[in-house]
């Protein structure tokens, strides 16, 4: 099987994890050591990191839906420091590239983060998780062209490592934040995150999950997905990695087919 | 391209199913899992029907559900659960006959530990949450053959006399019923909180809706005495990835998945 | 059965038709004169009317997915003439109040169209289908506020009709939109239109529909319906119209307790 | 508030399920509709299982779908319905047995028109198209009960040797296989043109996939002869409300369901 060039990262196929929905540390304790001798992916990402250590929202964090799930599970993780001392080390033994997610409410959080990993050798790349909003403009990053641009203007300087750009599709036009992010220095764009959705209790008005609103994946959202991807595929030059609602073959084929180079699998890997 | 490493996770395998009892609303499903490592009692499975998962109301289920083994009898690959049809999801397990077959992820999670020398074992099971008792009840029966006098105490409470059928899954069990139309007329607890005014040197185990679990943690509080409650809460994988199970105890949120089902009960601030 | 008031028109009860979804014209073709006597909606809204007559996109139409569709109809419509000569006088039969949904590329466009049905004693209320770029400016009139403030500008003098606007789920910030629309003089909002989606035929890098991307609906949506009704619900003064993926009353109750003041069903009532 | 509203379209229908009958890898399923207006040979009605709609391959089927009426014996209730397993929607009615129920609405749209003074009849089908020729065979019989000579002719194309188990479903058909295995080897449309050849005065009446209808268009403008197609297109709602099932004519597009399914050879410019 001859392998990819992604970003200068060497993969044998072009099927990855989405962040967020395949621990691979939960995995090898619950499942031994073939995780590791078969791991399915061709590039581990992990689950967001923050610089502090987050609890995530209060439970329930999990809604069902027709072909998919609401989640608001509000990224917990331990931080960057515990992150790094931690996981790190056992993340570097799996046999495929690792790419740190990171997120942060400021240019420079997320300056601090992409910097700690950038002086990491088992750190392939980094792919920013951009759905979160500035706390400075309260804009989001990921629906603004401009404040994407700022907040890559900052942070490309401070590493040589590909940077990948998650694109949120909670924006009105994703091929211009997708612009953007390619004019101000991204290696690659990652999409869709999660579509903004919500559920009542059973009969009352109050929101069921312990974060108000949440995030919808899986085939729900996976003809969403592929207008967002088709249109940013002919948007922009930068390779694209492809997620949403991805559980056959055939729905990876389609990203694909749409143009991705990767594609990335999510509530389906969990 | 590869497509077929869009995988399940690991170790996701088919079970067929061998046999389908029923006691009153619930129904048990024994299958055979020949390559599955044992559970031990108060683990779970992840389960969901290997045809037709979906189309449901509201076009659910889609996430696969969690089930305590009820009974893994030893010698022997057979693995069954206790279902009672609360949803979509339930409901489609609930039809499944021999030829059917489940598709499970297990066992998952940390189950009950021994009581403490000394202790009796007193197991607390309302309603369907039962199952994880049963198979507790076999292997203390194991652990204890040479101790008979210290053999648990089983109580156990159900909605009505028709579900107080399910009584028969475990042995010698006490049982109340909400409309006292089958055994003690009232709650589970009451027989516990009587047990406890009798009993001191116990350690209860159990299981069960919400409310019952938060009397039984309270109980036990009051008269100090060590408690291991199997909670539940929505799972979406089953093992660790999603953090989408946690409950909220005195040190923060676990994720009842791989911390649990099984918490201790001086853990948790309240069963909420 | 005590009735209620939306925007001064009399309604029966909280359900109406989404447009374009439910022909009464059609089913009353096909069903007879049991649609008329009882006609399941407190209101019936039309399928958009444009001012020219309009074919619609090229076949294949339908894409099925789990728990919904995705349409690139494309607003088929005999043209503001022919729909007053032929179809309202049929319309105007119905047991309840008309509600003409209409949509145009430029204000202009909008305005005759607006003006033509403030004169029609037979119409009750004007629903604005905004989901429609501005050929003019090429922006979607209904994902940027300006844009629609200024088409309100324009239309809102035109008519002492209530003039519904039909929000497009496919913007960064629905909740701004709908500020827009309230300042700007609308006199209710409904939500959500389609959200934008895509096929690829089996096996193939071409669209499966004939118009390229479509429109996504039914209860797959419904999450996100929810989500943004929920946001305009807390956003606004105005009454507001629930629409996506309701196919059992407990769907409709989610809307209601949303904060919405009617519901409106679309695919579950084609 | 009136949940109840949230209705399904006007007419919809629970139809009982009388029975399952299997002709090589088609299903006539029989099901009793007393309320129903009877249909007209061409005539089409939107089905759905009752139960477990959805959760097909890719979550599908969530749409009703669309089947011709294959038989309505008069003086019965009863209608049939000829399935071929090609998706998740047919392989779900597939499935079901007496005892289940369908879901119906219909009888839907314009069918087929009788043949000019003079003209015989001749029924042209390709596999699961055999359908809506079965009752215009049924219904040409009476109409020309004093004419036998009259009779019309069917023939009728299938893929293969178990395929073709569905001619026993008219009666006296000529038919071909694609791959020769038994019956004519080659199209069906072998067996119009050799007709078409011998004989003028005739109509065609044809069903089957695009390419067989087109063939049959060429032919029958090549011969000068009038042909009427009954057509296939992707619906949602069935009565010309959501304007999804149109296919281009001479004339614009047109609904199929309510302008057709059954169209004038002479409308299209080809079969697409
Ligand atoms: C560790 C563990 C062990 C368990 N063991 C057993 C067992 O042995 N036997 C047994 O019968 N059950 C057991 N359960 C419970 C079982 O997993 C649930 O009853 C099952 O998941 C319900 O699925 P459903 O589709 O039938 O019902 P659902 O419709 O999923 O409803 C179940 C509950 O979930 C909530 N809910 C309703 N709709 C939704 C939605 N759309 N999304 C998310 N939540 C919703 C409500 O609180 C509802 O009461 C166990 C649970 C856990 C966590
Ligand atoms: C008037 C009329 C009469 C008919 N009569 C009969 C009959 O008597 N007997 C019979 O067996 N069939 C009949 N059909 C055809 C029947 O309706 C279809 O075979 C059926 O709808 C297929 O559904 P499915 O879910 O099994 O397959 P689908 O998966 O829906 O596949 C069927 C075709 O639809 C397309 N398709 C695939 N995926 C999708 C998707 N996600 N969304 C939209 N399209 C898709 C492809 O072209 C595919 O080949 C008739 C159709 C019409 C319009
Ligand atoms: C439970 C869950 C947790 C997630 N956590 C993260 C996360 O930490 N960071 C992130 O960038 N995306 C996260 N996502 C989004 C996924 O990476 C992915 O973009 C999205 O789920 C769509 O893909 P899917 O349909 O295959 O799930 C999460 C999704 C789910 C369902
Ligand atoms: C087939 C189809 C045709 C539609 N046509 C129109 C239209 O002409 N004008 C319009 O404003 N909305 C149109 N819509 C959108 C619906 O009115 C509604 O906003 C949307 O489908 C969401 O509701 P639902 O999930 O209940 O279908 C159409 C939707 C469908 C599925
Ligand atoms: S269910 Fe996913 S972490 Fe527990
Ligand atoms: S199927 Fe809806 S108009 Fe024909």
């Amino acid at each position: 099987m001859s392998g990819l060039d992604f970003c200068g990262l060497a993969l044998a196929h072009r099927v990855i994890n989405a962040s967020g929905t395949f621990d691979a540390i939960a995995a090898r304790r619950a499942f031994g050591d073939q995780v590791v001798e078969r791991f399915p992916f061709a590039a581990y990402v992990t689950k967001t990191v923050t610089l502090e250590p987050r609890q995530g929202n209060p439970p329930p964090r999990l809604w069902e839906i027709a072909g998919g799930l609401i989640n608001s599970i509000g990224l917990p993780n331990k931080g960057l420091r515990e992150f790094t001392r931690s996981d790190l080390p056992q993340l570097a033994e799996l046999p495929a590239p690792l790419i740190v997610n990171v997120m942060g409410s400021t240019r420079e959080h997320v300056g601090e983060l992409v910097a700690a990993f950038a002086a990491r050798e088992d750190v392939a790349a980094l792919e920013l998780n951009v759905s979160c909003p500035n706390v400075a403009t309260g804009l989001e990053f990921g629906s603004d062209p401009a404040e994407l641009a700022g907040l890559l203007d900052h942070v490309r300087p401070l590493t040589d490592k590909p940077l990948i750009v998650k694109l949120t599709p909670n924006a009105g036009d994703v091929a211009a934040v997708a612009r953007a992010a390619e004019a101000a220095g991204a290696n690659a764009l990652s999409l869709i995150n999660t579509i903004r959705g919500m559920a009542l209790a059973p009969g009352s008005s109050e929101p069921w999950l312990g974060g108000g609103t949440g995030g919808v994946s899986g085939p729900a959202v996976r003809a969403v997905a592929l207008a967002q991807v088709h249109s940013v595929c002919s948007a922009v030059g930068v390779p694209i990695i492809g997620i949403g609602g991805v559980q056959r073959g055939s729905d990876a084929l389609d990203l694909l087919h749409a143009g991705t180079e990767l594609v990335a699998v999510g509530t389906f890997s969990g | 391209m590869q497509p077929d490493r869009v995988l399940a996770p690991f170790g996701r395998r088919m079970a067929p199913i061998t046999a389908r009892e029923q006691f009153g609303p619930y129904v048990v499903l024994r299958c055979e899992d020949p390559g599955g490592p044992r559970p031990q009692a108060g683990q779970f499975y992840m389960l969901q029907a290997a045809r037709r998962w979906g189309g449901g109301d509201g076009e659910r289920p889609f996430l696969p559900r969690a089930f305590s083994v009820l009974r893994a009898p030893p010698h022997t690959d057979d693995l069954h659960f206790l279902v009672e049809d609360v949803g979509p999801g339930t409901r489609r397990l609930c039809e499944l006959q021999p030829r059917d077959a489940l598709l499970l992820l297990g066992p998952l999670g940390v189950g009950f530990r021994r009581p403490a020398v000394g202790r009796r074992a007193i197991l607390v099971g309302g309603g369907v949450g039962i199952a994880p008792l049963a198979i507790w009840q076999d292997e203390l029966a194991t652990i204890l053959h040479d101790q008979p006098s210290a053999s648990p105490l089983a109580l156990l409470g159900f909605r009505d006399h028709d579900h107080a059928r399910g009584s028969a899954i475990l042995s010698d069990p006490l049982f109340a019923t909400d409309d006292g139309s089958s055994g003690h007329h009232g709650f589970v607890t009451e027989l516990l909180a009587d047990q406890l005014a009798l009993e001191g040197a116990v350690e209860v185990y159990a299981c069960g809706p919400p409310g019952m679990l938060e009397t039984v943690r309270a109980l036990c509080e009051a008269h100090d005495v060590p408690a291991q409650l199997a909670l539940e809460s929505g799972m979406a994988c089953g093992f660790g990835a999603c953090f989408g199970c946690v409950v909220a105890t005195r040190h923060g949120y676990v994720r009842l998945c791989v911390d649990g089902p099984v918490l201790d009960a001086a853990e948790l601030e309240q069963v909420a």
